[in-house]
């Protein structure tokens, strides 16, 4: 937390007002987000955490407020700060029609990337040999792997992940950890929500912003 | 010039403003349409071709004429809001579909019913009334999506899109209608002929496409403020409303 | 006045029944119009009023549980 | 890591994925295809089999249904991608929307436009289209499906969130359709009676090429309101 204080800020939430179906899931909700930083956002379910994750990545608009990146509002500057972010919802971006192999060859093509070799990639998310297997046939946690496999060839600044552990086993959690601290290190943010505990991780490197269940 | 409608875009504000406009536009609505209407079917002279049926045309080219009127309203307030995000402008524009789609609808009814005696049938595929058909399909579409959105911020921004999609084809829809009608009936009787027209005609047709516009306009004030309270509801200013309300 | 008579105005030269079913739709439909939209705002306020009673009810259950 | 691709490649990348995917899925492809034909050969049946009436309807018979066709294969150009949350990734790459847009677009049109333009003629076989207008036909489809995929995508693009989206959806996109639907017909009409029918083909291309310019930006802006 000290150290983070001092560097740059990546992200800045000012006032956000987020309502859905006439109900006040939260407002007035303002956090700067720096390099360095690992966030956790957490809260019981129907709290707000995806839809605060949508918020900030730029996919939902907010009721009232706005986020900002380098200073502007990231509905303004779409193409500059997309080039910084790395998304992952509940849904992976996986298309079962197509092979693990080439998923990854497109999302990263699509993200911009044109020199990587998908192969290595895939083996560091204990995925090799599954290079040709078709999506839709892998395990619910390979499907999950497919899609961050991703993380592994990224130069984005800003990560978000909605529930990215779901589904994968623990060792894989670790190493995912690991992935994030150095990130983190390396002058980015991981944004995050998880029910899961995180062993590596530990609460004195872990920022949290919580969300209550509201009733009005 | 935001900076203005901004000072507006408070939901007490043009709530409250909706109310202390809404008497002046009913007033004129009524003067106006009673005026017109008194005049065009009592005084007016004759039309010497059509006989007393042209009187239709004292709603029908005031519906006519306030129903691509008030699309227009519709998609500049969709406009204003999608662009500035001002959502007293997303209400308004969800305040005037309906009304729009009663003015296309009558608008179509009147122009049947005048068209029986003048060509013997009910409908004739005729460039006005073809395309106030296709006005009210246009209109149907931006109700009906509005209505199918659960979150009625979406539902705003989804709708008022169309509309905007809507204004642009409009021309383009009309223009075809009118090119295709020219091309496979040439020279039916048009059911408004304005060369013909004496003033003693022509004024109460004026005061009447004026009458309609202010009863629209009041309408959609009516509109407009339920549909802030609706929007709204979580606001004490709102609740402090319906309290008064139950307890009455 | 162009009509001699109350039966001449609404025989309309003949065309009573189209210029009558054309005045007669308009105004209903209109009138219609026009107190479903009156009626909105008071159905919206009470939907309101019902909905903040639901919250005063979730609000205590959720207090007595906790 | 260098990192920054053309237009062009992010084009391409992404007409190759979904080419990709519908070949794998072909159904997809043919079901509108066999919609197409079936309704055509529905007319015959509905109004008798006498050739004149049929040379006479034949136009609008082919392009009724190629505008239902067309509608009902472009249900599903988002719907895929929205359920499995490829759409946002799509909506959050650092491309810009509009070539995105503009690339599955185009795929959905090789994939269900191209075999329409292809199988017409038969069609028009089938209904003693006038010889004279087949040229025409075949003129106005290959303009004119380009300007339905386009703007029926808007609709597809405002209702892919929704549970129930198909009778909605023709509400929304078939009132759009009917300028190419009038120039389309009359110039195959003006065909068979050895007329010129440029104008109408210099239409039809117009439409195309604004529909070309604008439809993406307003697909782009409600596929936003559809994710949010």
């Amino acid at each position: 937390m000290t150290k983070s204080t001092q560097s740059k800020t990546l992200l800045s939430a000012n006032e956000l007002t987020c309502i859905r179906e006439e109900r006040i899931l939260f407002d007035g909700l303002s956090f700067n987000i720096n390099a360095g930083d690992i966030v956790q956002i957490e809260g019981p379910n129907g709290a707000g955490k995806t839809s605060l994750l949508r918020i900030i990545a730029g996919l939902s608009r907010p009721y009232a407020g706005e986020v900002k990146y380098a200073g502007e509002d990231i509905t303004r500057c779409r193409d500059e700060f997309n080039h910084d972010l790395l998304y992952l919802g509940h849904l992976a971006g996986v298309k079962s029609e197509l092979t693990a192999e080439e998923n990854l060859n497109f999302n990263l093509r699509i993200s911009g990337y044109d020199n990587f070799d998908t192969t290595a990639l895939l083996a560091k998310v204990n995925l090799a040999g599954f290079e040709e297997a078709l999506a839709g046939h892998l395990s619910a946690g390979q499907h999950r792997r497919t899609a961050l496999a991703r993380l592994q060839h990224s130069n984005c600044k800003i990560w978000i992940l909605d529930e990215p552990f779901t589904a994968i086993d623990k060792k894989g959690v670790e190493a995912l950890e690991q992935l994030f601290i150095l990130h983190a290190k390396s002058g980015g943010c991981v944004i995050l929500t998880t029910h899961q505990d995180m062993s590596i991780i530990s609460d004195d490197i872990l920022r949290k912003i919580t969300l209550d269940y509201r009733f009005v | 010039m935001w900076k203005w409608l901004n000072s507006y875009a408070d939901p007490e504000r043009s709530y409250k403003l909706a109310g202390t406009l809404l008497p002046w536009f009913v007033c004129l609505a009524i003067a106006l349409i009673g005026v017109g209407t008194t005049w065009g079917l009592l005084f007016a002279p004759m039309d010497y071709q059509q006989g007393d049926s042209f009187r239709i045309i004292y709603i029908h080219v005031p519906a006519a004429s306030m129903s691509m009127a008030a699309y227009m309203g519709m998609a500049t307030a969709s406009f204003i809001g999608i662009v500035w995000q001002i959502k007293a402008a997303d209400w308004a524009a969800a305040s005037i579909a309906p009304i729009g789609a009663v003015i296309t609808f009558i608008a179509l009814f009147t122009g049947a019913a005048w068209g029986k005696p003048m060509w013997g049938t009910w409908w004739v595929w005729d460039a006005r009334l073809t395309s106030e058909l296709v006005l009210l399909f246009l209109y149907l579409g931006v109700i009906a999506l509005y209505a199918s959105f659960e979150d009625k911020v979406l539902a705003a921004r989804a709708a008022g899109i169309l509309a905007i999609v809507g204004v642009v084809n409009i021309p383009i829809i009309k223009y075809s209608v009118d090119w295709w009608s020219s091309l496979h009936q040439p020279a039916t009787i048009k059911i408004t002929e304005k060369s013909t027209m004496t003033g003693d005609m022509l004024y109460p047709l004026i005061i009447n496409i004026f009458g309609f516009g202010m009863m629209i306009g009041a309408i959609t004030l009516v509109r407009f403020r339920a549909e802030v309270l609706a929007r709204n509801g979580m606001r004490p200013w709102v609740r402090a409303l319906a309290t008064q309300e139950v307890s009455k | 006045m162009q009509f001699e008579s109350i039966n001449d105005f609404l025989n309309m030269g003949g065309y009573a029944f189209y210029v009558w079913l054309a005045y007669g739709v308009t105004f209903t439909s209109l009138t219609m119009l026009i107190i479903l939209s009156a009626r909105r705002k008071r159905k919206v306020l009470t939907e309101i009023a019902s909905k903040m009673a639901r919250e005063e009810k979730l609000k205590e259950s959720r207090g007595n549980k906790l | 890591m260098k990192r920054g691709i053309s237009y062009t490649k992010a084009f391409t990348t992404l007409l190759q994925r979904d080419l990709r995917i519908a070949i794998r899925h072909r159904g997809d492809i043919f079901n509108p295809l066999l919609f197409f034909i079936l309704v055509v050969t529905l007319f015959p049946l509905g109004i008798g089999p006498e050739p004149q009436v049929l040379t006479r309807v034949a136009p609008g018979i082919i392009w009724v249904a190629a505008l239902l066709a067309s509608m009902l294969s472009l249900e599903r150009l988002f719907k895929a991608d929205y359920n499995d949350g490829s759409l946002e990734q799509m909506l959050l790459s650092p491309q810009p929307l509009v070539i995105l847009v503009l690339a599955k677009v185009f795929a959905h049109w090789i994939l269900t436009g191209v075999p329409l333009i292809l199988v017409a003629p038969l069609l028009a076989v089938l209904l003693h289209l006038d010889s004279n207008s087949y040229v025409a036909l075949m003129a106005t489809l290959a303009l004119g499906t380009p300007v339905l995929s386009l703007l029926g995508a808007i609709g597809v693009a405002l209702t892919v969130g929704l549970r129930k989206g198909g009778v909605l959806l023709s509400l929304l996109i078939l009132p759009l359709y009917i300028p190419v639907l009038i120039f389309a017909t009359s110039a195959i009409d003006s065909a068979s009676i050895n007329l010129p029918y440029s104008g109408q083909l210099a239409i039809i291309g117009a439409m195309l090429i604004g529909s070309l310019i604008m439809a993406p930006f307003a697909i782009g802006a409600s596929l936003r309101v559809s994710t949010n």
